[in-house]
Parts: structure tokens; sequence; C-alpha cells
């Protein structure tokens, strides 16, 4: 296999003496879909939250295309191509959805023209209807979706996307589906997506790595993953709890 | 990637808002004050709006930011008595003074910002308050150059092409230079950041997730409004032919920020009207007597609470009422939030 | 080495008074994320209730200051419940909001009680001497209330029910209603307990120094500082840097004196700020 | 067109800032300008000399007003209120000159008399102010006047009497570290220097609520005498509360500041104030009591208790007196030369003179009768008439 896109090596984190995850190890390959699951408090969020430098490593090193991405700021990483997305809608409110775009491709560097496809995901997005309407003034699943298609538009080699199905409708999640098609197929990057929806990361992963108490509790082709028995009885409650949260 | 024709362009708003255009037109229309009224009563209540605009438009320029910004006196005792010391050693010529105003609190504000804009929020509110307080003792504890508490008087007139501005209308126009160069400057930074100013008060994370390194404008837009604060300081200078400590009060950046608030928080237009509506209430139609603070004080409970978008909110609503636009006018979306 | 020794005295008595202002101000950043500039104006006005209430209603002192942190902590609950609930996701509307209350109350009590400082004073004189050094009664007195206060808070948010909704609301109201807490209640408790002990405060301290309707703006400023030294919402932090101002305070004015100590106090709360930007204790409070 | 659609939006304001003055048309009148603090902390102050004003222009205009070349005119007072602080009194100042006003009393306080000076200069005013401002008068302001000598004046004679009684050998005198503090503590310095005296000087930061620590460090050095000059009211009470607490027993001054009263309400009565001394700027007696009783009558209301009315009502009927000599009250330059002229002889208040040459280098500080107060261990005596300052 060539370079891996993301690579992580020896990854840990913690809060005063608390290790909310410790000694991760695992590769993201090029164009690769990878799911991250694990019950509540496996430390996902913050995983991806340390990933991005949003949070400083406590020790170990990450590395996009080869090039160490540890140790710089925020803002300089998503410039070299990490990017991620909320779990909680997050968009600039007072600016119209039009205007939340543009700053999505000016703030990432990006050139202010946008391709066809891009276009029309804006289309199916439901967003096209909704241009010039303040962002706040969107019901939420818009929102959210607004916010994942601007991590979108920052055109990032790695996408890392933090519970993209969380809050909206079933009906909705279609809509993450489209999303990753458009992130993997136009813009040809890898995509890490943390989630609770199993569903989701079936449809969309075929590979799955499962956190659990800051460790990787198995790892593989997702099918063989989520039928584990380790995985199963850790899990297996949380994902249901999950489900019926959202239901 | 694809290499398709691009299908749409997403180009930055870089425009003048109809507020902006308002609010620059108004400060033209008063160059001519002079001309209409010779009476100095007017011209001197003027003359204080517009260095309260000054003060008003650095508190602006950080609220963009969402930071309040208490430190507008410090910085206007700064950019004044630099001003002061320079026309002691005979700079007298107004641009050059307007120059020395404007960069002293600018130089300063650069490494200050350094360790200022590290701090969130309400730190950043205490710490600028603070800034003022030492800006104040270190000009009392200074008298050999800033005249200690009694402040500098005597300094040499300022003068334009060699002509000393002296009489009322002059002061009056000394005033407005200083107003007409900070409202540029306010444009031109609000013109060229806006967006990124926005966004970082209302999302700092987003942007940043997006690659933007907010650190980077915020240490550039604290020296602006620094710098806007300091030709504001100069013109209350000029006013008073004096500089005096208690021109620069901590206390007084209530004043400014209350210009802002209550004429409106989101445009310069805000600045504007909140510091004209102020001032003239503040000189003039005194509330005088000893209820003034408490009015004050009322009234600014009273925008906070009812008048979220000060006197320029109120007239848009006015404004969208006249023309019978509501929310309805917008397309209806399909979903609700779970 | 007497001097030193009475330095350490003083600063131990200002300190505690320190503490006992910033608490309350702490606490209300720490839960409801306000920053209270009205909080030296609850000190004033308790010193002037518990006059009131010795002068006019010819009460003993210590009921006196009990009706005043009662009055002073109504008052407070009110003008959270009426005024700063409506607002209090935004700081800084909340931090004008009670910017205006403090102007409003200030000039109300001019208006009733004139601007002139009244008679009041501490029922107890004398000293115990302390070595060289002497410790008047009623500072004794004061440092004695401030400890037990700033125990009783501490035990109240730390090891108690409330203290715990409290705790959680600061991080999440929904999981304060598990708790069976209404964040409207928490609030307004919380805004009357910091009044309250604002109150209490003034109604001990301004018999020992003096009281006029400017009494609190000194006291306000003295809270920012140790408040933002401390690390704002920490009530560890509130309380080391009530000591250390205290300290600074007290050795700055007796070996150096004039305004040298305060221009001091102030580098330092920067310098600090610039090390650790959220101050000696500081967390990060609710969505500041 | 245009022009004209302006000066109609214009009108309104213009009209309410005329209505202000209260334009009543008279015959003849003549305005002069009265400036001070009349709302805010320090109002007792402004309020006080306003009375001070109106009482001398009553008396003036009742015996015909002032001769002008249009004839007698009756003298007119334009109020505006500085809410004592620079820019209101320079703005002030700015609003009299557009009303061709030449000759202004006030204001009170030193923040607005460094405001209002520079702008009044501009505008050829004559200006009769109260301030502790060492820089108050000066050759550099040739029409500003001083209403009662600075501490230059009078503190050595009050230094003598406290001298006399208490013998102190050694002084500390504590002052704010702002300007009210810095321009009167070296002159009263001076004095008790001047006397044999060992004088410390320490100042403090404005706004200090507790002085634990000052007074500590004061106390050390085991000072005789302790003055505090012109600290304000309130921080003097704090101070003299605390020294007594920390066991000072010596005399306490204040050269400078008024407010006896309240200083001993905060520090618990005057039993607890014990020895204390004090400048008066004037002593009400009989004589001046007449002034109260003048004012009802010509304007039918109570004048004010503060003791600035009647300092500023003989300094007005002094300027009164000058403007009718000189026939006018636009012509500030001749009003400012009968005035240094006037033999200063008021019926109520006394006899007096015009000093200030060694001091402000310029002989325009109105020097009246003074008075000093003692409270010998908790008892108030009566206060002690002393004669017009006289130049060292």
């Amino acid at each position: 296999m060539s370079q891996a896109a993301l690579s992580v090596e020896a990854l840990s984190k913690s809060f005063g003496g608390l290790h909310v995850f410790k000694d991760l190890t695992f590769d993201l390959a090029p164009g690769e879909i990878l799911g991250v699951i694990g019950p509540n408090g496996a430390g996902k969020t913050t995983l991806v939250n340390v990933l991005s430098n949003q949070l400083t490593a406590t020790s170990g090193t990450v590395r996009l295309y080869g090039e160490v991405v540890s140790g710089r700021s925020f803002p300089a990483t998503a410039r070299l191509g990490l990017v991620r997305s909320f779990q909680h809608t997050s968009v600039f409110p007072t600016a119209t959805v039009a205007e939340n775009l543009v700053r999505a491709r000016y703030f990432a560097g990006r050139p202010p023209q946008i391709h066809t496809e891009a276009t029309e995901l804006l289309e199916v997005c439901g967003l096209g209807a909704v241009f010039h309407r303040k962002a706040v003034d969107l019901p939420y699943g818009l929102q959210k979706t607004l916010g994942l298609v601007m991590s979108c538009l920052a055109e990032p080699k790695v996408l890392m996307m933090d519970e993209p199905a969380a809050g909206l409708e079933r009906v909705e999640r279609i809509v993450v589906d489209k999303l990753v098609h458009y992130a993997s197929h136009v813009l040809e990057c890898s995509i890490m997506i943390v989630e609770h929806d199993m569903d989701l990361i079936r449809r969309l992963c075929p590979r799955s790595i499962v956190l659990e108490g800051g460790k990787i509790l198995a790892q593989g082709a997702t099918p063989n993953v989520l039928s584990e028995p380790s995985v199963i009885s850790a899990y297996l409650g949380e994902a249901l709890e999950a489900n019926d949260a959202v239901h | 990637m694809k290499k398709d024709m691009p299908y749409s362009v997403l180009q930055r708003e870089r425009q003048f808002s109809g507020s902006d255009r308002v609010t620059l037109v108004a400060l033209l229309l008063a160059a001519a004050l002079p001309l209409l009224t010779s009476n100095i009563l007017v011209q001197s209540v003027a003359s204080q709006a517009l260095i309260g605009f000054c003060g008003a438009l650095a508190v602006h320029l950080m609220l963009r930011l969402g930071l309040l910004n208490f430190s507008v006196p410090g910085f206007m005792a700064v950019g004044g008595y630099a001003a002061a010391i320079a026309a002691e050693y005979g700079v007298q010529d107004l641009f050059a003074l307007l120059g020395i105003a404007f960069s002293a609190p600018v130089v300063l504000a650069i490494p200050i910002g350094w360790i200022v804009l590290r701090l969130k929020g309400v730190y950043f509110v205490l710490v600028t308050y603070l800034l003022t307080e030492i800006v104040q003792l270190v000009i009392v504890e200074t008298p050999s150059l800033t005249g200690g508490t009694n402040g500098l008087i005597g300094f040499p007139p300022t003068t334009f092409f060699g002509t000393e501005l002296i009489s009322g209308p002059a002061v009056y126009y000394t005033c407005y230079a200083a107003a007409i160069v900070a409202l540029f400057v306010a444009l031109w930074s609000t013109r060229s950041y806006g967006d990124i100013y926005d966004s970082q008060a209302h999302n700092e994370t987003l942007a940043q997730s997006l690659g933007l390194d907010t650190a980077r404008y915020k240490a550039q837009a604290f020296p602006v409004s620094a710098g806007v604060a300091g030709l504001g300081g100069f013109a209350l200078v000029q006013l008073l032919i004096t500089a005096h400590p208690l021109s620069f009060t901590a206390a007084s950046s209530v004043n400014y920020i209350a210009y802002v608030l209550i004429g409106g928080a989101a445009s310069l237009l805000g600045a504007l009207l909140g510091t004209v509506v102020l001032v003239t209430a503040i000189t003039q139609f005194s509330w005088s007597g000893e209820y003034s603070l408490g009015l004050f004080g009322l009234l600014l409970i009273f925008s906070v609470l009812f008048m979220r978008d000060g006197v320029v909110g109120v007239f848009t609503k006015i404004a969208h009422t006249i023309r019978g636009r509501n929310q309805l006018a917008y397309p209806a979306t399909q979903g609700d939030p779970t | 080495m007497d001097t030193f020794l009475l330095a350490l005295v003083i600063g131990a008595m200002f300190s505690a008074q320190y503490a006992l202002i910033a608490l309350g101000f702490t606490l209300v950043f720490g839960i409801l994320g306000v920053v209270n500039f009205a909080h030296g104006s609850m000190y004033m006005l308790g010193g002037y209730v518990a006059y009131w209430s010795v002068s006019t209603l010819g009460l003993p002192y210590p009921i006196a200051v009990a009706i005043a942190v009662l009055f002073t902590g109504l008052l407070g609950a009110l003008i959270e419940i009426l005024l700063v609930h409506r607002i209090v996701e935004d700081h800084l509307s909340t931090l004008i909001l009670t910017l205006g209350v403090s102007l409003v109350i200030v000039t109300g009590v001019s208006l009733i009680f004139g601007h002139e400082a009244p008679q009041f004073t501490f029922p107890i004189a004398g000293s115990i001497p302390l070595g060289p050094a002497y410790m008047p009664l009623d500072r004794l007195i004061v440092m004695i209330v401030s400890g037990v206060a700033i125990l009783a808070v501490y035990l109240l948010i730390f090891r108690s029910a409330f203290g715990r909704a409290v705790r959680a609301l600061s991080i999440d109201q929904s999981i304060a209603r598990t708790y069976g807490m209404n964040p409207r209640v928490l609030f307004a408790v919380t805004m009357a307990l910091s009044s309250g002990l604002a109150a209490l405060a003034g109604a001990l301290v301004t018999p020992i120094l003096s009281l006029s309707p400017h009494a609190g703006e000194s006291v306000l400023l003295t809270a920012f500082v140790v408040v933002i030294l401390g690390g704002l919402g920490s009530i560890i932090g509130a309380t080391w840097a009530a000591v250390i101002t205290g300290m600074i305070q007290s050795f700055a004015g007796i070996y150096v004196g004039g305004s040298l100590g305060t221009l001091l106090l102030f580098v330092l709360v920067i310098a600090v700020l610039t090390v650790r930007p959220s101050g000696l204790f500081g967390a990060p409070a609710r969505g500041a | 067109m245009k022009k004209r659609e302006t000066t109609k939006l214009f009108a309104p304001i213009l009209g309410a800032i005329l209505a202000l003055g209260g334009s009543a048309v008279h015959a003849c009148e003549v305005k002069v300008g009265v400036v001070g603090p009349f709302s805010g902390g320090a109002a007792q102050w402004g309020v006080a000399m306003k009375s001070g004003a109106e009482l001398a222009a009553a008396e003036f205009n009742a015996a015909g007003g002032i001769p002008t070349d249009k004839g007698d005119c009756k003298i007119r007072l334009v109020e505006i209120d500085t809410q004592y602080s620079a820019q209101g009194a320079a703005a002030a100042a700015n609003s009299l000159a557009n009303e061709g006003v030449k000759v202004v009393l006030g204001p009170v306080g030193s923040p607005e008399v460094s405001g209002i000076k520079p702008v009044a200069a501009r505008h050829r005013m004559l200006l009769m102010v109260n301030s502790y401002a060492k820089d108050a008068i000066g050759p550099k302001w040739p029409l500003a006047f001083h209403v009662s000598p600075g501490a230059s004046g009078w503190a050595l004679p009050i230094v003598r009497k406290a001298k006399e009684r208490y013998g102190m050998k050694n002084v500390t005198i504590i002052a704010p570290n702002d300007q009210g503090g810095t321009d009167i503590a070296p002159v009263v310095a001076e004095a008790y220097t001047a006397e044999g005296i060992k004088t410390k000087e320490e100042y403090f930061q404005r706004g200090t609520a507790d002085f634990t620590a000052l007074v500590t460090r004061v106390l050390a050095s085991k000072p005789d005498a302790i003055d505090l000059v012109s600290s304000p009211t309130v921080e003097s009470g704090t101070l003299a509360k605390q020294l007594r607490v920390a066991g000072f027993r010596g005399p306490i001054g204040k050269l400078g500041g008024p407010g006896t009263e309240e200083i001993a309400r905060i520090v618990g009565g005057y039993e607890a104030l014990g020895d204390y001394y004090y400048f008066e700027p004037i002593v009400v007696d009989e004589e001046a009591l007449k002034m109260r009783d003048a004012y009802k009558e010509l304007t039918g209301k109570d004048s004010p208790e503060h003791t600035f009315f009647y300092l500023w009502g003989a300094a007005s009927r002094l300027v009164f007196q000058a403007m009718k000599e000189a026939q006018s009250a636009q012509d500030s330059e001749a009003i400012a030369e009968k005035l240094r002229a006037l033999d200063v002889k008021d019926p109520n208040i006394g006899e007096g003179l015009w000093i200030g040459q060694s001091f402000f280098g310029i002989n325009q500080e109105l020097s009246l009768p003074f008075g000093m107060g003692f409270v010998h261990n908790g008892q108030v005596e009566p206060l002690i008439k002393m004669p017009a300052a006289v130049d060292k």
C-alpha cells in the first residue's frame, strides 16, 4: 500500500490524570471511508478534536500524507487539508446561506468558483431554495446540512465528520450519503466518520474502528467488526439506546 | 479533482452596505455645519459628537469581533498626549499630528494586543478596563513627560498649511478631520474584513476549522481600534486645549460603549446615531439634576432589553413595516428541528 | 521585622474582605455566565440597609446585618428574574444591563439618603495585641465571618445536591433538569446568594471604613482584579487571589506608599494572564 | 431651496437651545455667565455659588443695573451646568461665547477650571474661578481671577495658630495623588516647614477605600500631627477614623476642603474625632447672615446652607461693581482693569485685598477674612475669624 492519507501513531490524550484515549495507532488510506464507532464516552469526539489540533495531544504523532501535523495550530491544520465538521449545528448565524458558503471557500483559501457538482449538491440538500436566507432562520436540519456542506467546500484532503447524522430526521440522513459521495468521488478525499447510526456506518464505511475506554477494541471490515462478540457486548446496549434517542 | 467549467461563482461581498453609505454621506455633510450656523454652541456640541464618534468607532471595531473594549479612553489618552507632546517639540502640522495621534496608540497596541487577544470574552473586558487604569496611573507617575495630574497646557496650536487653527470653526474642523480619518479607517477595516470579523464574533471555532487564522485578524483589529481611539483623543485635546488625565478616565469608557449599543452595534451608522443622540442629550437637554446618572442607567437597561439592535434597529423595523415586508416572504422550507 | 509582621496581619485583614466580596462575583459568573457590574452597588446597598435598620428602626447591629443580607439577596433575585434572565445567554448585554442597574441603585440611594456619608460605626471597638502588631476586634469579626462564609459556600457548591445541580447547570442545562432543578430557580438563587454575600461584606465593612453612595465603586474594581487573577468562576481561585491581592496591597502600601502598589497589582494581573489566559485557577465557564 | 430645508431641519434644535437661556425680552440687559456643577456630587458647591451671584445681581438690578452705552441695563445670569467636568466647562464657555457673554462667574472646581480657562481666554472672557490648582491663575491668563486665596494665602496663619496650641514638631501630610492633592499638599507642607515643623508628604491612590496600610506606614514615623489637606471628604473621614482606631492621639488637621461635619459623622461623632483643626473659607457671623435675609427678601427663596454662598456673594458684588465702573459688560479688559483697582470692602464679609503676586505671579486673587476652626477634645469651638491673608 502506498503512503497513508492519515497516519495516527501512538496518540494519547489526557486531562489532568484522566486518560481519554491512550496509544491509538491506525491509518486511513487515500480515498478510504473509515467508520469510528464506540459507546458514549469512548473518546470519539475528543479524538476528532485532537486530530484536528483543536486540542493538543498529550503524546503521539499524526501525519497527513507523510507530513507531520501534530503541534500545528487548528487553522493551520485545516489549511493543510485536514478538516473536521461538527456534531452540533455549526454555521455563521447572522450570514445568509450564500455568504456562509462564500466564507467557507474564502477561509479555506479556495477560489470563489465552485463546480457543477457542488451546485447540484446544494440543490439536492435543499439549500438552493434558501440561498438568501439567514442561517439562523433555517430549521435545525438545514443548518446542520449547511455546516457539513461548508466543510466539504473547504476541499479537504481528509475530512473528519463528527456525528454527521446526529440531530437529523431519518429521512434527512440521506443527505449525509450524498455529501459523503460528493467528498469521496468528486473531491476524492479520504473520510473518517464518527457515528452512532449503525445503518449509516454499514452503508458508507467499508472498514470501521471500534473505540472503547480510550482503546481500539476492534477494527476491520465493518460487517465483521459489528458481529464480533466483544463489540456487541460492549456496545450493543449503547447502540440501542442511541437509536432510541433519535426516535 | 474534476476540472469542469465553474457553474457559479461565490464572490465575497465587499460593497458598502446602505447604512455605511448613509454614515459617510452624513459625515461629509457635517463639513458644512459651520457654514449653516455660526452658533458656537452647536459647533461645540458637534465637536464633542465628532470626538465621541471616534471613541464609538473604536468600540464598534472590536465589537465586530465580539469583543467589548474598555480600553478606548486609555488609547485616546495615548493619542492625545502623543500629539500634545509632539506639539511641544515643534510639530504643529495637522496632518503630522493626526498621523502621530493615530500611530502612537497603534504601536503601543501591537505588543499589548499580543497579550490581550489571547483572552476571551469577559477576560478581555476586564483587562482592557485595567489598561485604561494603568494609562491613568502612568500619566500621574510621569509628570516630567505628561504634566502628571496637572496635564499639559499651553502647547502650540495646530496649523493647517501654516494657518493656526484657533478660531471656533477651525477647532470644529480639527475634530472633523480626526473623525473623517477615523471613519475612513473604520470603513476600510469593516469593508475589507467585515465577513471575517463577523465570523469570529459568531462562530470562531467554525472559522478556524475551515482554516482561518483568527488570531491574526484579531491582532490586526486591536491596533486599528486603538489608532481610531487615538484620533478621538487628539481631537479632545485640541477642543480643550489641554491634555488632562481626567479627560480619559476608565469610567468614561462606558460612554463610548453606550453610544454604540444605543445607536445599534451592528453598523457604523449605529455608532454615529448613538453618539449624536447621546452627546446632544447629555450636553444640551441635560436631563441633568441628581437623576442624570440614574436616567442614563435606565436608558442602558431599556435599550439592552427592548432595543437590542439600537436606534438603527428601530428605524429598520419601521422601514420594513412600512414597506410591508415580513418573514413570510421567504420561501417555506420543509422539515422541522428534532 | 515588626513592620513585616504588621504587614502580614493587615494583608490577612484585606484578604478576608476581598475574598468575601469576590466570592459572590465569581459565583454569578461561574454559574450564570454574567459579569455582574452591580456587585459593588449591592455591597453599598447592604451597608445602607444595615445603617437604616440601626438608625431608623433602632435594631441591634447583628439583626441589621441579617436584614441587609436578606433584603439585598431578595433584590438580587428579583433583578435576575425580571431583567437578567431575559438575556442571560448574552454575556455582553448582561454586562451592560447590570451596569445600568448599578447606576440606578446608586442614584436611588443618593436620592433617599443624600450624597453625604451618614454616621455609621461598628458597635465593637478595641483590639487584641499580636506581638508588635494589633488586631482590631471589628476586623477579626470580619475575618471570622468571611472564613465561615467561604467555607459555607464551598460546602454548598461542592458537597450539596444544590451544588451538584448548580455545577451541572454551568455545563449543561439539561443535566440540571435531571437533578430535578429548574435553571430559572437556580439562577435566581445563585444571584440572591451572590448579592447577599456582597451585602454581608458591605454591612460588615462600611461601618469600619465609611458609607457613601459611591462606596461600591472601588469594591467592584477590587472584585474584578481578584476574580480575574484567580480565574473567573473559580471559588478556590478567588480565595487565593484575594490573599495575593491583599498581601500586595498591604506590603506595597506600608513599604512603598503612593499608587505604585496599585500599578504593580494591575501589571501583575496582566502578566499572569499572559501566561495563563484564564487566570490562576480558571476553567472555561459557561459559554465564555 | 435646499438651504432653506436644512435650516428648517435645524430650526427646532436651535430654538430649543435658545430657549434654554430663557430669553425673556427686556428693554436692555447685560448677560453674565454662571458656570458650575449644578448636578451630581459637587452640586452643593455650584448651587451655593449660583445663589451668591443671584443675590449680587438682584442687589445691583434693584439699584439701577449696569450703565452702558444703551442706557442702564439689568444683569441677567446665564447659568450652565458643567457636571463637574473639564469638557462640560469648556462646552459651557463655548455656549456663553455664543451668547456674547464676556464675564463669567465660576466654575468652582479644579477640573472645571482647567477645562474652561483656555476656551475662555480664546473668547476674551473675564473669569472669577475657584480652584486649588497651583496654576489656577497666572500671568498667562490675564483675565482670570481667583475668588479666594489658595493654601499659599491662608496656610501659614493657620499653621501658626495650630502650632501655638499643639506645639507639634513634625507633621505628615496625606493627600490624594490627583491634581487636588498634588497641587495643594506641597504648598501646605511649605507653610509647616516655614514654621520650623518637620514635614512629610504621603499620597494615596484616588478611590482608596481602606487606609489601614497607609495609616500603618504614616504612624511608623510617629508624627505629632497629621494633616489631610484637600483629601475628599469621605476619604478624609475614613482616614481620620482609621488613624484614631490605630491609636493616633495627636491633632488631625484639614487645611483645605470643607466638610467638617461629614468627617465627624464618619469618624463616629466629634467625641471620636478628638483634636482637630481646619480651614474655613469664610466665617458666617451676624453681619454675614444679613446676606441670607437679603437673599430671601430679593428672591423669595431660602439661601443654601453652604458657606460658598457668602463668598460668592461678595465676589460677585465686586465683579458687578467693576462692570458698573467700566460701564460695560462686554469690554472684559476694561472690567478687569477696574476690578484690579477696586478697594475690597464688603459690607457683610469685611475688608480684604488683592493678592497672588508672590505665588501666582499675578495680583488677581481675592483675599477676604477667613476662618479657622478647632475641635478640642471632641468639643467644637467657635470659628476664629482671621484677617484677610496678605502676600508674603
